[in-house]
């Protein structure tokens, strides 16, 4: 399926919290259609709070998010699959909630089709990663998040996920991805996000000034 | 929504460190005299005998722990709406002095009731919803414990707090619907000021501003101390990742 | 929306979804009750409303914080979160999927428990509208209990002390109805405040449930 | 100043609200003081009163 409109997402100077402590601050960047990009850091930079503030789930401390509305489709560590439902109605339900009729090819784009009546527990952890993804690709929105997509995936599984990425980006769709690893995508811009880090600067707290 | 406002702790503390003394002077100057004054030198009433001296507690009481729940409405809707960290934390600091006033009311209105309705308990409409307020106190207190992130903490209870107070008033009512009522009638009305003679009226006016400068004045001190520990959690949190 | 509410109601009759739960706990209330309280018919029959009542709050209760939670812990209640369905939306389907779960069958069996609890008979038909009007009410501030929860280590026991008080106006005048209905007396009144309580408790706790959840998944 | 058959009633009445009044004042002051000393101290150790 065609993204009919184009969609690019722009970050200006950003500064995001996490428990109430200002983690990255003065991100910018620009994503556009067909365009990957890779936020890249150690763990506990904040890559996965970024991604969140992007995805709308929590308020920025500072700058803007540019995207078109309902643009944006947000895949977290953790997949929202239910392990008592079969394959089939996970990504239905799914379908469903973002408008879409028919998840055989988003099946077939992540090789589950064979296992679409078996129930979730039964998944391995790298077939549960899949069908996140396979989440995405029925949200029919152009503009990915992914928070560490390849995590457990074996190696198959990862070219199966490139060659998903690459299918998207010729569609004119846009990937945004945090990953600690080196994913080997040709076509992706790595940021890094350590230099936004914000640990120097002391946090100001509105409690400043208050003596003893 | 930026995470925190210009609500300025510190010129609170400046200005709540000046008042402060003078405010728990008031309140301890007309606690003593309107108790003293209505416990020693009131007559027994007509029916009641000694035990009207009982009002000069249980009344203000009661009208204090209502207000204070306001008053936490008010501090909770000003936290959600303008972001100030010290209306979130007073409401937070009037709850525990909420709390006892509506056991005190509790209390008096028991002991109070006992020679008339022959129990301790009597489940009077007017006491049970006292008794209900309670529960909301403890809602709200034990929602604030098990929450660590502050701002997550009082944005939380600030709707706990609005969600409640409806519920309040609806349990305030539906109290009456489930029993008729033994509380007192019209004469001696525990709300109703013009039906008590004047003779009793004077202490009871003195008492009343006593228990308003009381939580006045504790709500001061206690917002004040949460103030400092938010000061102290931030200055630990920058010695931590410094 | 309606492959949400389908959705918690397949989860909810799958193994491990709790379906019986409320129920088996509502048919122990009712059945503990008398041993306690001993068989005699009057006393029974007297206390039978309130008892049905708290039953029912409490069965309702014991669902009630795993409403959210599970969809948070498998990520669900995120991806919930950022899709084009409104949370608000989202807390009035899965307060409709607890009741159809928990609320309905409480209604059903209710009538029957009456029987064990020796409700007078002209008590049956207030009994079903009480039921049928308050569960509703239930299940609604229950969500809002849960959202206020929803991320916190041991919520549920905070759940309860933050609901139960709220309950306090459905349960009276649920109550006052069953009492009413089984004396024989005209039970419209009471039935009127438990069905506004229910509607209003609908029409905005939705707005306060998503204002926490989202508090929550900051 | 005869309290009449009623005087337990009042002495009780009194003698338990002034308790918890007082109770809910030693343990605020408590925690104030407790919080302060804490705050000092810190403030102490890392040499900058005004933050």
């Amino acid at each position: 399926m065609r993204y009919t409109r184009r969609m690019t997402l722009t970050v200006t100077n950003l500064g995001c919290t996490r428990g109430g402590l200002c983690v990255l601050d003065g991100v910018s960047f620009v994503v556009k259609p067909g365009q990957i990009l890779v936020l890249q850091g150690p763990n506990g930079i904040g890559k996965t709070t970024l991604l969140r503030t992007i995805a709308g789930l929590q308020p920025p401390q500072s700058g803007q998010i540019a995207a078109p509305a309902d643009s944006i489709a947000y895949a977290a560590h953790a997949d929202g699959i239910k392990p008592t439902l079969t394959v089939g109605e996970n990504l239905t339900f799914w379908a469903a909630i973002f408008g879409t009729q028919n998840i055989s090819p988003a099946l077939a784009a992540i090789q589950l089709t064979a296992l679409r009546s078996r129930p979730a527990t039964s998944l391995s952890a790298g077939q549960k990663r899949r069908l996140g993804l396979a989440r995405l690709l029925v949200t029919g929105r152009p503009i990915w998040l992914m928070d560490e997509p390849t995590v457990s995936l074996d190696t198959a599984s990862t070219a199966l996920f490139i060659a998903m990425i690459a299918s998207h980006l010729g569609q004119g769709g846009s990937a945004l991805i945090a990953s600690h690893i080196h994913l080997g995508l040709a076509a992706a811009t790595y940021l890094n996000l350590t230099p936004y880090a914000n640990h120097i600067a002391p946090q100001p707290s509105p409690f400043d000034g208050v003596t003893a | 929504m930026s995470i925190w406002e210009y609500a300025n702790p510190k010129k609170f503390m400046q200005t709540s460190g000046i008042v402060l003394p003078w405010v728990s002077a008031l309140a301890a100057i007309c606690l003593i005299i309107g108790l003293t004054w209505g416990f020693f030198f009131t007559p027994d009433a007509v029916n009641f005998g000694a035990t009207v001296k009982i009002i000069y507690l249980h009344v203000p009481s009661a009208m204090m722990a209502i207000n204070a729940w306001v008053m936490m409405l008010i501090a909770s809707l000003i936290w959600l709406i303008r972001r100030h960290h010290v209306s979130a934390l007073a409401a937070k600091a009037a709850a525990p002095v909420g709390l006892t006033m509506t056991l005190i009311a509790l209390l008096t209105g028991a002991i109070w009731g006992e020679p008339m309705w022959g129990t301790w308990w009597a489940w009077d409409p007017r006491l049970t919803s006292f008794l209900i307020l309670t529960l909301f106190y403890l809602g709200y207190l034990a929602l604030w414990q098990a929450v660590d992130n502050p701002d997550t903490a009082a944005d939380l209870t600030s709707v706990l707090c609005i969600v409640g107070s409806v519920f309040a008033l609806l349990s305030r009512y539906a109290v009456n619907f489930w029993n008729q009522g033994l509380h007192q009638g019209a004469s001696l009305s525990m709300d109703a000021k013009d039906h008590v003679s004047n003779i009793y009226y004077i202490p009871l006016l003195i008492s009343i501003a006593g228990f308003i400068l009381l939580f006045l004045s504790l709500v001061l001190l206690r917002t004040r101390t949460e103030i400092r520990s938010r000061r102290l959690a931030a200055l630990l949190l920058r010695e931590r990742i410094a | 929306m309606i492959s949400l509410l389908m959705r918690d109601i397949t989860l909810a009759m799958r193994a491990g979804g709790g379906f019986g739960l409320g129920l088996a706990f509502f048919l122990l209330v009712a059945v503990l009750v008398p041993l306690g309280v001993g068989p005699d018919p009057i006393t029974l029959a007297k206390i039978a409303p309130g008892i049905l009542w708290v039953g029912a709050l409490l069965a309702c209760l014991l669902s009630l914080d795993r409403l959210f939670a599970l969809d948070a812990e498998d990520g669900s209640l995120d991806l919930l979160a950022t899709a084009p369905v409104p949370l608000e939306a989202v807390v009035v389907i899965k307060s409709l999927a607890h009741w159809l779960v928990t609320g309905l069958p409480l209604t059903v069996i209710a009538p029957a428990l009456g029987l064990l609890l020796n409700l007078p008979t002209s008590g049956y038909p207030w009994l079903v509208a009480a039921f049928g009007l308050g569960t509703p009410a239930l299940s609604v501030i229950g969500a809002f209990g849960a959202a206020l929860t929803v991320g916190l280590k041991r919520g549920g026991l905070l759940l309860s002390l933050l609901v139960l008080p709220l309950y306090v106006p459905t349960l009276i005048f649920g109550a006052e109805v069953i009492r009413r209905g089984a004396l024989g007396l005209d039970a419209t009144t009471p039935l009127l405040f438990l069905a506004g309580i229910t509607l209003g408790s609908t029409a905005l706790l939705p707005i306060a449930s998503a204002a926490a959840i989202r508090v929550n998944l900051r | 100043m005869d309290l009449g058959k009623y005087a337990q009633v009042v002495l009780w009445s009194y003698a338990g609200a002034i308790a918890l009044i007082l109770a809910l004042i030693m343990l605020s002051l408590w925690q104030a003081a407790i919080t302060r000393r804490a705050l000092r101290e810190v403030e102490d150790r890392q040499g900058k009163p005004n933050g």
